[in-house]
């Protein structure tokens, strides 16, 4: 399938390596904040040696995730800059959603929910770690104010439920939108997905102006 | 059964959470609590007196052990005693903290010895440290024991060598440090009355 | 206070303590340094809506519960209360009856005595002495003191009380103690609203008072303000000296004092050559008709000791062995002990449990005389400074070891908590306690020590022979092991028992106590050898009826909180000594809702036992202070302090404005002993400008505590404290550390500024106070600290040779 | 259950209600900062009932020492002096943990019975199911708690739970030498305070009052003041503590509501799916790219 020459390519190794690092440092951060997060989820901490465990390491798979997600936000800023096209798309998702996609606005290698949950993401990321590093106790805490420390504990709160939330949807549009999960498994598309998907960026990738 | 919509969200929510972790293979171990054991339980009991100030506390100390043969007994807590008319079961910060007093670090456990300009000490045995002393005290009183002052006066006293009496041993060690003292002639004799 | 009531004990107890109308904390700090007993000023308060007052140069802990406070300069204690009397005098606020009838108010002076510029009549200024033979009562042609029941004669002791304090005004007191007028006032009404019968005063103190050059004046003076009221022998008077150590009171009543014998028998000077004349100078005749005149029975109290300690050698043919106990030349106390080491006249020395390097004054005098001793033995149960002092420690003890050539032996002792035993505590009950430990280590009980020291002695002297062996062969030692007497009867000898059988006094032909039993009590000691007694003032601690000590028996009766059958009160179970005074001469209580004794038509009875004859009836005139021969409280001391029949003020010897404003030439204490070469240690105000006092902290018990980990933490590292005012002036910063010297020496601490010292306006000049906390030193689990005796002088009260830890003066500087 | 002693009303991070039949009455500490000569007799026999040890430290230019509250001190004495109209007045004052009715730590809390609430009213810390995370801190209106360094956990007063459970009282309540701590059940300490108030008022504190904040519905620690109107003097008490908006916010409704909304959005994209089926490549395009690979 690599060499398949219908084929086009999306991602190259190093972006998609560097996402699902991001993936798998979300995992492990969400599961082992979603532990405090609600009494519910407390028994995911057990996915991590316990609560204890679960204390120790979530702060820990913070920094790795602002560590991969930093540089994914390097490699996608220019690529995700907002087009007026793109805030059309968006105007236009509600019909997709409900599975009408003809007068969906031609979007390029990314629609503008893509670009949106991107820079959704990124400051959900930039309030979790700031707030995080609030709310550190073992080596932080003790330089702020209470008050601070209040604070940015909801503010960690908010951003990572809002945050986890994000992911759910990208998730599922991943998993709705069949095939778009090969682009970051194998890094290329077939063509019929691209143009249906991204026609802009279709017709960039193959001089084709149909 | 009235529910508010708080509750009922909590409830909506909790069953969710928890019926779909379960599902994942999860089941928190409840979590078990408990007040600290308490430790007086079995402890002997001793009434004592706070050897500090003179308002005399009533102590009751608790040891390890129940005084069977085999165990050495320690101090290990130190508390009021309710029943005595004055501190009724109070103590004071000092009194409060007796039992690092009986465990002090710098409890001395052996007799010792320091020789002229040394810099250290010796440890000796009982033996040894009491038979020096008392050959120093005799040999001190024999060479500056005065029988006689100027006057002719029979004064029978011994005053190079001084003792110093201390200040919380009990009257039984008071009484028979004086009767020991005084029997020697020593008019150096003094405590911590004054200070 | 012996000169004045008698006894020299807190006249109360604890307890007693809540059923008080006014509180005065003065020359202590009793929420410091007895917080458990200060539980019942607090019980007062609330219970009894008593006011407390506390005067003191610091706003203590004492004061952060107290309804009035009111600041005071260090060492003008006499002043105040000088002042307090002016006031009850000139304004006619004393007990009237009770003044008359149980003090000595109304006897008359000898023509002779005199009071001019700051001396007394009889004054030897080269000696530093007084000849004291003016200060006696004119006796009438009966053998009886004169006495002038109307007060009108110009001599009768309260005109001259009149007149002495009349120089006492509340300015004079405002300018000599920087207390502001109007809170000294204040405080004067609401002491003279206790001189009602139905209302009372205590007065609370401890080394706040005594560690002074005039600290026995201090204490007398306030004893007289209560006499004044009539709040002595009182439920909730009287004068209560809080003790500092557990057993400072037992030890002092056992005599462990270079002058004393137990039961404050004394010994006999050189010049007292014979028995007989021994006993005569303490065997007084009484000054008033019919009056009790406890010390008539010295001869069978001192008799009874001798028997007590030489058994069968101690015969009336060999005066009791009265040869065979030393006679002093002069007293040996612990000030004039470092004398004499530090002139070379002292080989040896033994402590036990004391540890005199920190805890008396002048602390590079100290080290020279230890490092001239020969040896030095410490019995105590923690590491000293004193078994220490070779010790280099860097700039907290600063000494060449291979320089000091004294041979140190150091003996474990066991503590408390390991022995069995009694303590005597402030309000004179003796309580037993148990062994709840084995020691650690190999440490032993200070009994078996001094036995193990003893009995080895005794076997070189008997034999190798050697100087007076008789006292030391024939010391009676009879106990079941003779390396280990147990406590048990050590306490029973004490006690006393009978040496044959003895007869009942009303009924000659019945037994009263048979041969070698236990006596009941000192009613039953003889002065004809049948009966041995350690410490008369003990016996009834552990008669026929067991171990009186170690009753626990909480009850209380009368609700004045004299639990009787708890543990063992000296005197005979008397709980509140001089409780006739209780009772007006008819012999009813002054205040009906507190009745202590009275006379029930046949005899005394009530809630605690009579200190009193107890079949005296009122009408007899026998007079409630039985230890006087006058029967009464003594507002006149006659000729038994050193300084004078009446206290004045004088200054600390070292003192910060460096005058007296009542009398120029005499400054300090003219009869307080100094030796030659300290006077030369002495600063003067110009080069030491602040006033200093050293003080404890309630976190910590002297010099023990700092060995304490629980302590350790409380109040980890020495500091000073001074007032924002001197802070600002020096800028020093709370934190900071600083430097505080003496003529005598330095320490350097942390500075805690605080509004709980003021500059106090002291004749025309403003004093500021140097606050010293003495509980560090080079040993122990708290932080290091400077000995602060290194900056205290070397100088004591005339009378007790206390020493001046509470007035002296310092410099101070940022470090 | 058979483990507890004490019966428990509340258990942090727990959403089922733990036994609650039983019931005891309710207990409370009272402090009497009038009566409270600042001894640190409490603090020293805390610390030694609880077997705790603090460092030997250092002065920091004040009495206070330890300087502030530590996993081994669990109550300081806080000194302040104070010029009031009265004079100077030196208002020491017994910090440590209230034990709240409704207490922020307990709610702070993540890990299921690590804080939990006796029926008594005590508050009290399970260090075995303590995370370490120190929400409880935060959550704390008053600051008390404190965390480990040594093994990150939260310590703090437990209003000796073990002594009281046994039938005693609090080892600082029994030391207390002037009886400036007292402790019983909270109606027989509020009636204490109401006489002590009073005499207070007769001395001429007209402020005097009693301290049990509403703001945590009550407290189990409560002081009596000479200035109840100015709480803050006394080293800064505050004058009505509660939880806080954010803690609030952050542990109340928006938790559940949150988990609430995820779990929807969780079943809402499953329906979707279902309901919507999979978004695929539609036929006519597969077809042409069919046909241009044929051709």
């Amino acid at each position: 399938m690599k060499n398949d020459p219908d084929r086009l390519p999306r991602y190259t190794a190093s972006e998609r390596a560097n996402h699902w690092l991001v993936a798998l440092t979300f995992f492990l951060a969400a599961l082992s904040g979603l532990a405090f997060f609600h009494p519910v989820f407390y028994p995911l901490g057990q996915l991590f040696g316990g609560g204890v465990w679960a204390r120790i390491l979530h702060p820990f798979f913070g920094v790795a995730i602002l560590f991969f997600f930093s540089s994914m936000y390097l490699r996608f800023r220019k690529l995700c800059v907002m087009t007026p096209a793109d805030w059309d798309w968006l105007r236009h998702v509600r019909e997709m959603i409900r599975g009408d996609d003809r007068d969906m606005p031609e979007s390029g290698k990314l629609n503008g929910g893509q670009k949106l949950l991107f820079w959704l993401l990124a400051a959900c990321m930039a309030l979790l770690v700031l707030s995080g590093i609030v709310i550190w106790r073992a080596y932080f805490s003790p330089l702020f104010p209470e008050g601070l420390i209040r604070f940015a504990a909801i503010v960690h709160a908010a951003a990572g439920v809002f945050m986890v939330g994000l992911i759910f949807g990208h998730i599922y549009i991943a998993i709705w939108t069949r095939e778009s999960i090969d682009a970051m498994i194998y890094g290329k598309v077939r063509r019929a997905w691209a143009k249906q998907h991204h026609p802009a960026w279709f017709r960039e990738m193959t001089g084709e102006n149909k | 059964m009235k529910v508010t919509r708080r509750q009922f969200l909590k409830i909506s929510a909790a069953g969710l959470g928890s019926s779909s972790i379960a599902a994942l293979g999860f089941s928190a171990a409840e979590a078990q609590s408990d007040v600290r054991a308490f430790k007086l339980a079995r402890s002997t009991e001793t009434i004592n007196t706070c050897p500090y100030c003179s308002v005399s506390c009533g102590l009751i100390m608790h040891s390890m052990g129940d005084k069977a043969k085999n165990n050495q007994m320690s101090i290990f807590h130190i508390e009021g005693d309710p029943d005595h008319p004055v501190n009724r079961g109070t103590l004071c910060p000092k009194g409060a903290g007796l039992v690092d007093f009986v465990h002090s670090p710098d409890r001395l456990k052996y007799p010792e010895y320091r020789a002229p300009g040394s810099s250290e000490w010796k440890r000796i045995s009982w033996d040894e440290a009491l038979s020096r002393v008392a050959w120093l005290m005799k040999d001190d009183r024999d060479k500056n024991f005065i029988a006689r002052n100027a006057a002719g006066a029979t004064v029978n006293r011994w005053t190079t060598t001084s003792f110093l009496a201390a200040s919380a041993s009990s009257n039984e060690t008071g009484w028979l440090t004086h009767k020991v003292v005084r029997s020697t002639g020593m008019l150096g004799f003094d405590n911590q009355a004054r200070v | 206070m012996a000169p004045t009531f008698g006894r020299g004990a807190m006249t109360n107890h604890w307890v007693d303590i809540k059923n008080a109308n006014v509180i005065i904390v003065m020359g202590g700090n009793a929420a410091e340094a007895h917080p458990c007993g200060f539980k019942w000023v607090t019980e007062a308060k609330v219970h009894n809506h008593a006011t407390f007052i506390v005067v003191d140069p610091r706003f203590t802990r004492s004061a952060s519960v107290a309804d009035l406070y009111a600041p005071i300069r260090t060492g003008t204690d006499i002043a105040f209360l000088g002042g307090v009397i002016n006031y009850l005098l000139s304004r006619d606020r004393i007990q009237h009856e009770y003044v008359k009838a149980y003090t000595n108010a109304s006897l008359i002076v000898s023509e002779g005595y005199r009071f001019d510029d700051g001396l007394f009549s009889g004054y030897d200024a080269p000696n530093r002495t007084y000849d004291r033979s003016t200060w006696v009562y004119e006796m009438g042609p009966d053998g009886f003191a004169r006495i002038d029941e109307t007060l009108q004669h110009p001599r009768c002791v309260l005109n001259l009380m009149k007149q002495h304090y009349s120089r006492y005004t509340p300015e004079m007191v405002s300018d000599i103690c920087g207390t502001p007028k109007e809170q000294f006032l204040r405080i004067c009404e609401l002491l003279a609203s206790t001189s009602v019968p139905n209302r009372t005063a205590t007065f609370m103190y401890a080394l706040g008072w005594t560690q002074h050059s005039v600290g026995a004046q201090m204490i007398r003076t306030a004893a007289m303000v209560q006499l004044l009221l009539g709040n002595v022998g009182m439920p909730g008077g009287g004068v209560n000296a809080l003790r500092g150590h557990s057993n400072i009171q037992g030890l002092t009543d056992l005599g462990l004092l270079s002058n004393l014998l137990p039961g404050y028998l004394t010994l006999a000077n050189e010049k007292e050559t014979s028995y007989r004349a021994y006993l005569d100078k303490r065997t007084p005749k009484p000054l008033r008709p019919n009056q009790f005149n406890y010390w008539s029975n010295y001869p069978k109290f001192h008799v009874s000791l001798m028997k007590s300690w030489w058994g069968d050698k101690a015969t009336s043919d060999n005066d009791w062995c009265f040869d065979w106990l030393p006679k002093l030349d002069v007293e040996y106390d612990i000030m004039r002990q470092f004398e004499l080491m530090g002139q070379g006249k002292m080989n040896g020395y033994i402590c036990q449990g004391f540890n005199p390097l920190a805890a008396i004054p002048d602390k590079a005098k100290l080290m020279k005389a230890l490092s001239k001793l020969k040896y030095l033995v410490v019995i105590d149960p923690l590491a000293t400074e004193t078994s220490c002092f070779w010790e280099n420690h860097g700039e907290l003890n600063d000494v060449k070891s291979s320089a000091i050539r004294t041979e140190v032996i150091r003996l474990p002792s066991t503590c408390f908590a390991e022995e069995n035993g009694s303590l005597t505590n402030s309000g004179r009950w003796l309580q037993w306690h148990y062994q709840g430990a084995p020691p650690p280590g190999d440490a032993w009980p200070d009994a078996d020590i001094m036995a193990g020291i003893f009995l080895r002695l005794r076997e070189l002297y008997r034999k190798e022979g050697g100087a007076f062996p008789d006292p030391i062969l024939n010391l009676t030692w009879d106990y079941r092991i003779p390396h280990a007497p147990a406590p048990e009867e050590l306490a029973r000898e004490y006690n006393g028992k009978a040496l044959a059988d003895l007869a009942d006094p009303k009924d000659p032909t019945r037994v009263m106590v048979k041969k070698g039993q236990q006596l009941d009590g000192y009613g039953q000691l003889k002065d004809d050898g049948s009966t041995a007694c350690g410490c008369w003032l003990f016996s009834g601690s552990w008669t026929e009826k067991g171990n009186m000590m170690a009753r626990r028996d909480n009850s209380d009766p009368s609700g004045l909180g004299n639990t009787p059958n708890w543990a063992f009160s000296w005197p005979a179970n008397r709980r509140i000594m001089y409780n006739r005074a209780s009772c007006d001469p008819q012999g009813r209580p002054w205040d009906p809702n507190r009745g202590l004794v009275w006379w029930n038509g046949a005899a005394w009875t009530g809630a605690d036992v009579p200190d009193f004859k107890p079949d005296s009836p009122p009408g007899e005139g026998m007079n409630p202070f039985i230890m006087q021969p006058e029967g009464v409280g003594r507002l006149f001391a006659l000729d038994k302090m050193a300084e004078g029949p009446l206290p004045e003020h004088y200054e600390p010897f070292e003192s910060p404005i460096g005058a007296n404003p009542l009398h120029p030439k005499v400054i300090s204490n003219p009869a307080a002993r100094v030796f030659k070469d300290d006077w030369e240690s002495f600063g003067t105000d110009k080069d030491y400008p602040y006033a200093a006092t050293t003080y404890r902290l309630t976190e910590h018990f002297h010099f023990w505590t700092k060995h304490t980990r629980l302590s350790s933490i409380m109040q980890p590292e020495q500091f000073v404290e001074i007032s924002e005012e001197l802070a600002k002036e020096k800028g020093i910063r709370a934190g900071d550390r600083v430097k505080v010297w003496s003529k005598r020496g330095h320490i350097m601490a942390v500075a805690v500024v605080t509004r709980r010292i003021k500059p106090l306006k002291v004749g025309g000049k403003t004093v500021h106070h140097v606050g010293i906390p003495l509980h560090w030193g080079f040993k122990g689990v708290a932080r290091g600290g400077y000995l602060t005796n290194t900056l205290t002088p070397f100088v004591g009260d005339a009378n007790s040779q206390t020493p001046e830890f509470k007035s002296f003066i310092v410099n101070i500087e940022k470090a | 259950m058979a483990l507890q002693s004490l019966d428990i009303t509340r258990r942090s991070a727990t959403t089922t209600r733990p036994p609650s039949q039983r019931r005891t009455p309710e207990v409370a500490k009272l402090i009497d900062v009038s009566k409270c000569i600042g001894c640190k007799a409490c603090q020293v026999a805390c610390m030694e009932w609880n077997d705790t040890r603090d460092a030997v430290g250092t002065n920091q230019g004040v009495l206070d020492n330890p300087p502030d509250l530590t996993e081994n001190s669990w109550t300081v004495m806080r000194y302040a002096e104070v010029e009031t109209g009265r004079g100077l007045e030196w208002l020491i004052r017994k910090d440590g943990c209230m034990h709240c009715t409704d207490p922020g730590c307990l709610k702070a809390c993540p890990a299921p019975g690590a804080i939990v609430q006796y029926s008594n009213g005590i508050v009290d810390f399970q260090e075995e199911h303590c995370i370490g995370c120190g929400y409880c801190i935060t959550g704390c209106p008053f600051n008390i708690p404190r965390l480990s360094k040594k093994d990150s956990k939260v310590y703090k007063c437990t209003l000796c739970s073990d002594r009281v459970a046994a039938g005693l009282e609090p080892a600082c309540v029994k030391t207390c030498p002037t009886g400036a701590i007292v402790f019983g059940t909270k109606e027989d300490m509020k009636h204490h305070a109401a006489g002590r108030i009073a005499d207070l008022r007769e001395r001429g504190f007209a402020g005097a009052g009693l301290y049990d904040p509403p703001g945590v519905d009550g407290t189990h620690v409560m002081y009596v003041l000479h200035h109840a109107d100015r709480p803050e003097l006394y080293n800064g008490l505050r004058k009505d503590p509660s939880i806080g908006a954010m803690v609030g916010l952050w542990k109340g409704a928006a938790k559940p509501l949150a988990s609430l909304a995820l779990a929807l959005a969780a079943v809402g994209a499953f329906f979707h799916y279902v309901i919507k089926g999979p978004n695929e490549v539609p036929k006519e395009i597969e077809k042409e790219f069919e046909d241009e690979k044929r051709s």
